[in-house]
């Protein structure tokens, strides 16, 4: 019996040929983009309150392996199919056919985005270990497809990529087969019911096994270094979806086999020192590192995309940080905020990639000024840049205020101190990105400069009115949200249409929004009741000392953006990650050279001798003892 | 340096071999299937050397391997050296040349003898295959100019081979297992006796002759030049 | 008719009567003799597999099982007995001058050693077909004719020649202990053989048999043989002939050395070759010796998996051997024309696109991506591994993951370049269709296995249970009859 | 029998190093071959003529032959290096 | 005092072993490592006869008559047969490669061939061998003479 979730798969997997087939022509990537609807309406039509089984299942060495998905797959599966459509609407278009005669490969980018969703769906939908390792891997390996489109610098980071999601997905493979060994299943249900019971030796090593693992692909601290690069090299489409979702299945990972399968009870067992630090403050702690570190890297990028790649680094760690903060509130706060993030992140990199579309350059210092040329870009940026600084109206502040929210309730001000620091990074760093890109002097050569494409714009557009919208009404997200908190075990979040209710202090959205909009009519009539108006002048008309100013003369620039600022936050951050990863690669390197050494040294029966002695004398020390 | 580590090591290793192997039984051996044997073999074989009963009786199969190996160490040997071209230098005196000329009967009957006889004595098709390889090597060490028909030998290389294994498949076309010794045991001791094995013994000396000339023919000929 | 001596005699007949065809015009019959006998080798076999009910022994020249030779036909053996002549055939040299003859020759010389190797009953045969093995693949080390492949055949031949005294020394050892060499016989004796002589004589005739199985301390070997000859060479040894010495050491394991002093040392020792493989691979800048450094990784893991104890360990074992043997012949197929450093197969992908397509493929197996059979072995080694669960276990499944890491590194290296842009519009060679083909047929398999890994699985199940079942092994050749004293 | 079979042994010990030592390997050949027939003894003093036999053949007659004119061979070997050499500088 | 001999001749078997891998370690003359393989595979025949040797028994020969005299293991002996064989077959093929080797690389020491064998592969590969920068100054071959400035050059 094929039941709803056969049909997504089936849908997913029956359109990788096609979008092989059709990603070369206009009409072609406009029924890819379809497909999407259609699988988003697949996924639409499955209960998300009631795990949907797959009618797909069978034995495999031993192990009963099947598909299934619950509302917090579900929750995850909307985002990510949600995110593919719209990269793959906004790359329709002229983009597509741009990128495409300039050598870019249209079917793989296609076939590679739908591959990447499919292997996703597989993901979220697993029903066991072994379903849960197949769609890992799978999703590990389909995001290099994206990756390593681009060619040139892209390779360089998706290698790196590769070795740090290898030696993820290991960890995870190292913690199946533990589990394997202290459970006898690879059931999740025998881990949950068997959890209570393990020792801690052994709930240590697989909690923390596959905790590692899934940390890799959320790049949380210390396994942070990979994931700028690698999303943003990639092609346009390619790196809005991976910057979106891609990392949060290590999220959706954690939130399955450590707070749903081992449960918070079990977790909490788990202590180092007599009780000083358990792995829960342990994550905590790496979480808000997580959320500040990266955020102030990204404010050194002066490449647009990567600086948006490491504020995608950042956010992970709020997400990770309400997810296993774990209560109520948090975890709806961690929960949300990854839909929040997808869709304003989805905004700004397309922003980013509409303006390389149009100027070719996506270094900050080479642009500016172009909020007269493209200001349709300019407004969907402005969205983005609120709802990733967490302002009101837009939906990142709702997810960060329960996050801030659960942290003051269950008594962690350290931690919230933590997260306004990043928070505030979190704002200076949009702005360098606003400010480098829209605001200041137009360079000459973006004179001719046109607002980018419909194909890509629209898009964009639709996506600020999502973030406004949820910002505006979280309720039509939270209502999923808790669905999905209810299938891990938490407690679900009390919710209302415009926010939270709760006893120690609620949120309406709409009541904030309407009050700023009010004060935004306020301020407008009260602008024009008094008179003032305004009038536009050219940019170059102005002057000053007595100079008149032409087009070519660099009045307005800026370069090292918030160099006191930088001065200043030096000494804490001088790269020792960057450096500790190179030192691990050189030693690499010399432990390499040394077995190289090794096979070609003059006399190879040396070997023999040596190998054959130590093995006598290894026999004599067990004869004597 | 890398010597005096080299001989610790082996002083370490023949001091572990010894006090290992220390313990051993020496000269009581255990000998459970050559207990076996020596009660089974005269009857199951017929042959009054044991050793040569074993050899192609019990053994049989490890002495297919063994031609084979020398076959392979022959062919990789031809592989490496390429085919072989002249061969130079001087003549033998007369003195080697005549006593060369006498000895090359003598060593062929020698050789014949100790193939022949394998069965009953020691020698066999080994020892046997070596002097008559000699045999035919030694009068191309007194005439240099001179060479062996290549083909020939290894058309007997071939045919011999071919014909230990053919005695091995008859046994298997009559039902019974690969190398079964065929034929009567007859008389023990007597030359026409132990059924097929004078004949094995035969093929592997004439194998091994065989082989053996053509190595040695290939390793005592000139280079082919730099090529 | 379908004795599976028979099997092992007719490729040796075929090396016998194949030099004869260099003369006179027999050059047909030359090129046919030696594809031709291993079709009926495969043949005989395969008609073996089908028909096979039950282990059954060999008493070859029908004398009683303990005093001569015997060949012990059960699962296990027949199936590693299968993949020797369907390997050699599809690595079949080919060509018909007098080198590539005597090259012809070779192969059909270790086919029948390898078979003997897989179906021998008797330590000291074992020893004679590993012995033909490594004569033969020293000449067909050197078969390139070159100045390294002669240098690199040499230093093979030492180290091997070495190996062999030092196994010479250990069949002395047992027979000094036992008094025999037949391995069912030797299983009945086998507490005579646990004591530190004992695992003495084990270790050498690991130290032995390792050489040909790229065991650690005995494999300085491989990098330089397979850089410096043909790449068919290179993968029949590195994907077959190390297969079949893996088995050799197995037999001796399960049936001579049941104890886990043994175990424990085929585990460390196979950790080290893991180890020691994959960091070397990852410096390698050329893609032969980078494959071969590899194919040492994973003989460790090979060697890991069968230090597993039980039904489990047997399992793991052959599946990651066989796994190995389909992938790393495909992969040095692949890279005949791909041999040389990693930088210049930039945009070989656009001249070859199969090639480069099934390169990636081979690649993921072997890395253990999902739903690949690569993966499967790899599972049961390591859930082998995390159930037996001592430290030192613990430790080879962290070795042989961090391996894997590696390998993603390197093998990445190389599939990056494959489909970068060419530089300066060098294209690199397109592979010949032989190669292609063969490795096709390999991709096939791989894919098939995919599929059908449950089915497969289970008939491993079988196979391994009678396999680990020394009783069975001594009830059948002994006949329940053991001479015992 | 007790003093031959110890002079025997060393004999061949103090021959087998000879072949190891000695500056002139064609000397070495022969100390081969002399390891050879002194190990042919033993396998007679052992009770095994067949071996001995064998040894006496193969190892002492065959074997030194083939290394003598291996020697030989390696000796008047007309060498590829310049050919190499010639490579390299191009 | 027949008992003894054996311990004797073991005391022989392991010395020729280890005299003869000690040849193969310590020398890196071609030649000379093919001589101990010999030496060293001597001794392990010897270990494996010494392995089927009963003092008080005779040749494993029926001789007319005497058929119930005690006899020494034959089947080590048949084995020994077998390995000396495989011994010389394997020294014709060593002996074959040494004399190409001779021929390739003008030398019978291990280590130069060796380096001459990476090299070679190196260069067919198309890896620059690393050696070259690291090696000592005098084994590098001397820059290609240049000429003097005043000649005038690319400077100019």
């Amino acid at each position: 019996m094929i039941g709803a979730l056969d049909m997504l798969l089936l849908a997913a997997l029956a359109a990788i040929p096609l979008s092989a087939l059709f990603a070369t022509t206009r009409s072609g990537r406009w029924l890819l983009v379809a497909a999407y609807a259609v699988q988003f309406g697949l996924l639409i039509m499955l209960q998300p309150a009631t795990a949907a089984h797959s009618a797909l299942s069978f034995q495999l060495l031993g192990n009963a392996v099947g598909w299934q998905m619950d509302a917090l797959g579900w929750y995850f599966a909307v985002i990510t199919i949600g995110s593919a459509g719209f990269a793959a609407a906004y790359a329709a278009g002229e983009w597509s056919e741009v990128n495409g005669r300039l050598g870019l490969s249209l079917r793989w980018l296609y076939a590679g985005l739908q591959i990447n969703v499919l292997a996703m769906l597989l993901l979220l939908a697993s029903g066991d270990f072994v379903s849960l390792f197949i769609g890992w891997e799978l999703t590990s390996w389909a995001g290099l497809i994206l990756m390593l489109l681009a060619g040139g610098d892209a390779i360089r980071a998706s290698l790196r990529y590769i070795v740090y999601a290898i030696a993820g997905g290991m960890t995870v493979f190292a913690g199946l087969v533990i589990t394997q060994a202290a459970v006898g299943s690879l059931q999740f249900d025998a881990l949950h019911a068997a959890a209570p019971s393990l020792g801690t030796g052994r709930l240590w090593a697989i909690a923390l096994l596959f905790i590692l693992g899934f940390s890799v692909k959320m790049a949380s601290m210390p396994f942070h270094l990979w994931q700028a690069p690698a999303y943003a090299y990639s092609p346009a489409p390619g790196s809005s979806f991976l910057g979106s979702i891609s990392a949060r299945m290590g999220l959706f990972g954690i939130a399955l086999v450590a707070i749903k399968l081992i449960g918070l009870a079990q977790l909490d067992r788990l202590s180092l020192v007599t009780d000083l630090v358990d792995l829960r403050g342990l994550l905590t702690w790496v979480a808000v590192f997580t959320a500040i570190l990266p955020t102030f890297v990204a404010m050194r990028q002066n490449d647009a995309r990567l600086l948006l790649g490491w504020h995608g680094v950042g956010q992970g760690g709020y997400m990770l940080l309400g997810v296993i903060i774990a209560d109520r509130l948090g975890s709806a706060g961690g929960l949300l905020h990854v839909f929040n993030h997808a869709t304003y992140q989805a905004i700004l990199l397309m922003a980013v990639f509409a303006v390389i579309h149009r100027t070719g350059t996506a270094d900050l210092n080479r642009l500016g000024g172009l909020v007269t040329r493209m200001p349709l870009t300019f407004l969907a940026m402005l969205i983005g840049i609120i709802g990733l600084a967490g302002l009101p109206p837009m939906n990142g502040f709702v997810s960060k205020w329960m996050i801030y929210r659960a942290l003051i309730v269950d008594g962690h001000p350290l931690l919230f101190v933590a997260t306004v620091i990043s928070t505030l990074g979190t704002v200076l760093s949009v702005y360098k990105l606003l400010h480098n890109t829209f605001l200041g002097q137009l360079r000459l050569e973006h004179e001719q400069i046109h607002e980018a494409p419909w194909s890509m714009t629209v898009p964009m557009l639709l996506l600020c009115v999502v973030v406004f919208v949820t910002g505006a009404a979280p309720g039509l997200v939270l209502q999923y949200v808790a669905a999905a908190q209810q299938a891990i075990g938490l407690e679900p979040v009390r919710y209302i249409l415009g926010g939270i209710e709760s006893p120690t202090g609620s949120l309406d959205m709409l009541w904030i929004t309407a009050i700023l909009f009010a004060g935004f009519g306020i301020g407008a009539v009260l602008f024009y009741l008094i008179g003032g108006r305004s009038r536009r002048v050219h940019q170059l008309d102005n002057y000053a000392g007595g100079h008149f100013l032409t087009a070519d003369v660099r009045y307005q620039y800026s370069d090292n953006f918030y160099a006191g600022l930088m001065h200043r936050i030096r000494p804490w951050y001088r790269g020792s990650f960057e450096w500790t990863e190179s030192a691990l690669v050189s030693a690499l390197g010399a432990a390499s050279t040394l077995a190289r050494g090794f096979f070609e040294q003059a006399n190879p029966a040396q070997w023999v001798l040596v190998g054959t002695t130590v093995i006598m004398t290894w026999v004599m020390w067990y004869a004597l003892g | 340096m890398r010597n005096i580590a080299t001989l610790l090591l082996l002083g370490g290793l023949s001091f572990l071999l010894l006090v290992i192997t220390g313990g051993l039984l020496f000269g009581n051996p255990p000998m459970l299937i050559g207990q076996g044997i020596q009660q089974a073999a005269p009857t199951e074989v017929g042959a009054a050397n044991i050793v040569t009963a074993v050899v192609l009786g019990y053994r049989g199969l490890d002495t297919l391997g063994e031609l084979s190996i020398l076959f392979a160490a022959a062919t990789a040997g031809g592989l490496v050296l390429g085919s072989t071209r002249g061969r130079s230098g001087r003549p033998g005196g007369f003195i080697l040349r005549t006593g060369v000329d006498l000895l090359f009967p003598l060593m062929l009957v020698a050789g014949l003898y100790v193939v022949m006889h394998g069965h009953l004595t020691p020698g066999g098709g080994f020892q046997g295959g070596v002097i008559l390889a000699a045999a035919f090597f030694l009068p191309l060490l007194a005439r240099p100019q001179e060479s062996l028909d290549h083909t020939w030998l290894s058309v007997i290389e071939a045919l011999a081979g071919s014909a230990f294994i053919a005695l091995g498949l008859a046994a298997l076309f009559e039902g019974r297992a690969f190398l079964t010794p065929l034929f009567d045991h007859g008389v023990l001791g007597a030359l026409v006796s132990s059924g097929s094995l004078p004949l094995l013994y035969l093929a592997v000396g004439l194998k091994v002759g065989a082989e053996l000339a053509s190595l040695l023919v290939r390793l005592s000929a000139d280079d082919e030049g730099a090529s | 008719m379908t004795d599976v001596t028979l099997a092992v005699v007719l490729p040796l007949l075929g090396a016998f009567l194949l030099p004869l065809t260099a003369h006179r015009g027999l050059h047909w019959l030359g090129m046919l003799l030696g594809p031709a006998l291993l079709a009926l080798a495969a043949l005989l076999l395969f008609a073996t597999w089908t028909a096979f009910e039950s282990p059954y022994a060999i008493a070859l020249g029908g004398f009683a099982p303990p005093l001569g030779i015997t060949f012990y036909v059960d699962l296990l053996g027949l199936l590693f007995a299968l993949a020797v002549p369907l390997t050699s055939l599809l690595l079949w040299p080919g060509g018909s001058d007098e080198a590539a003859i005597r090259q012809q020759s070779l192969t059909l010389l270790l086919a029948a050693a390898l078979t003997g190797m897989a179906l021998s009953g008797d330590l000291f045969n074992l020893y004679v077909f590993y012995e033909l093995a490594a004569v033969a693949s020293y000449g067909l080390a050197a078969s390139s004719a070159t100045g390294p492949a002669f240098v690199a055949a040499f230093r093979f031949l030492l180290i091997s020649a070495l190996g062999s005294v030092v196994t010479l020394l250990g069949i002395a050892l047992i027979y000094f202990k036992t008094g025999t060499l037949n391995l069912a016989h030797l299983a009945t004796l086998s507490e005579r053989l646990a004591d530190p002589q004992g695992l003495a004589a084990f270790a050498m005739l690991l130290i032995g048999f390792g050489v040909k199985a790229e065991l650690f301390p005995v494999n300085a070997w491989v990098p330089e043989v397979y850089a410096a000859t043909g790449k068919r060479v290179a993968a029949l040894l590195a994907g077959l002939a190390s297969k079949l010495a893996v088995l050799a050491v197995v037999r001796i394991l399960l049936l001579v050395f049941p104890h886990d002093e043994a175990r424990q040392l085929l585990l460390l020792l196979g950790t080290l070759g893991v180890l020691s493989g994959e960091l070397a691979a990852w410096q390698a800048r050329d893609v032969t010796r980078m494959l071969a450094w590899s194919s040492i990784g994973q003989l460790g893991v090979v060697l890991v998996a069968f230090s597993l104890p039980g039904k489990a360990g047997l399992i793991a074992g052959v599946t990651v051997a066989m796994h190995h043997l389909v992938v790393k012949s495909a992969l040095f197929l692949l890279a005949d024309r791909w041999g040389g450093a990693v930088d210049r197969l930039k945009g070989a992908a656009t001249a070859s696109p199969l090639g480069a397509a099934l390169f990636v493929l081979f690649a993921l197996s072997l890395l253990g991506l999902p739903p690949l059979p690569g993966f499967w072995s790899k599972y049961l080694v390591l859930s082998g591994l995390a159930e037996a669960g001592s430290g030192m276990q613990h430790l080879a499944l962290g070795v042989i993951l961090l391996g894997t890491v590696i390998e993603g590194g390197y093998l990445l290296r190389i599939i990056t370049r494959l489909y970068a842009a060419p530089e300066r519009d060098i294209v690199p060679p397109a592979h010949r269709f032989p190669n292609l083909f063969a490795s096709g047929l390999l991709a096939l398999l791989l894919v098939a296995g995919a599929i059908l890994i449950d089915p497969l699985w289970q008939g491993l199940n079988t196979l391994a249970a009678s396999a680990t079942d020394t009783q069975v092994y001594v009830q059948t050749v002994l006949g329940g009859k053991g001479i015992t004293r | 029998m007790i003093w031959i079979a110890v002079m025997l042994v060393v004999l061949t010990l103090a021959a087998a190093l000879a072949v190891l030592l000695l500056e002139n390997l064609l000397a070495a050949v022969a100390a081969a071959s002399v390891v050879s027939l002194g190990v042919a003894v033993m396998f007679v003093i052992l009770q095994a003529p067949d071996v001995a036999m064998t040894e006496a053949v193969v190892g002492a007659g065959l074997s030194g032959l083939i290394l003598a004119l291996a020697l030989r061979r390696l000796g008047q070997a007309t060498l590829d290096i310049d050919a190499n050499e010639a490579e390299h500088d191009a | 005092m027949n008992w003894a001999i054996g311990l004797v001749m073991f005391v022989g078997a392991v010395g020729l072993s280890v005299i003869g891998i000690a040849g193969m370690l310590m020398s890196n003359h071609l030649f000379r490592m093919v001589l101990a393989l010999a030496v060293a595979e001597a001794g392990a025949n010897l270990l494996l006869i010494l392995a089927g040797y009963r003092w008080d028994a005779a040749a494993p020969i029926l001789l007319p008559g005497h058929s119930t005299q005690a006899m020494v293991d034959p089947v080590p002996q048949a084995m020994v047969l077998t390995a000396i064989v495989i011994g010389v077959g394997v020294q014709a093929l060593a002996l074959s490669l040494v004399i190409r080797v001779r021929q390739h690389y003008a030398t019978l020491d291990m280590r130069v061939a060796r380096q001459r064998m990476q090299d070679a592969l190196d260069q067919a590969a198309g890896v620059v061998p690393p050696r070259s920068q690291e090696g000592p100054a005098g084994e590098r071959p001397l820059p290609a003479p240049t000429r003097t400035i005043e000649a005038g050059g690319p400077h100019d």
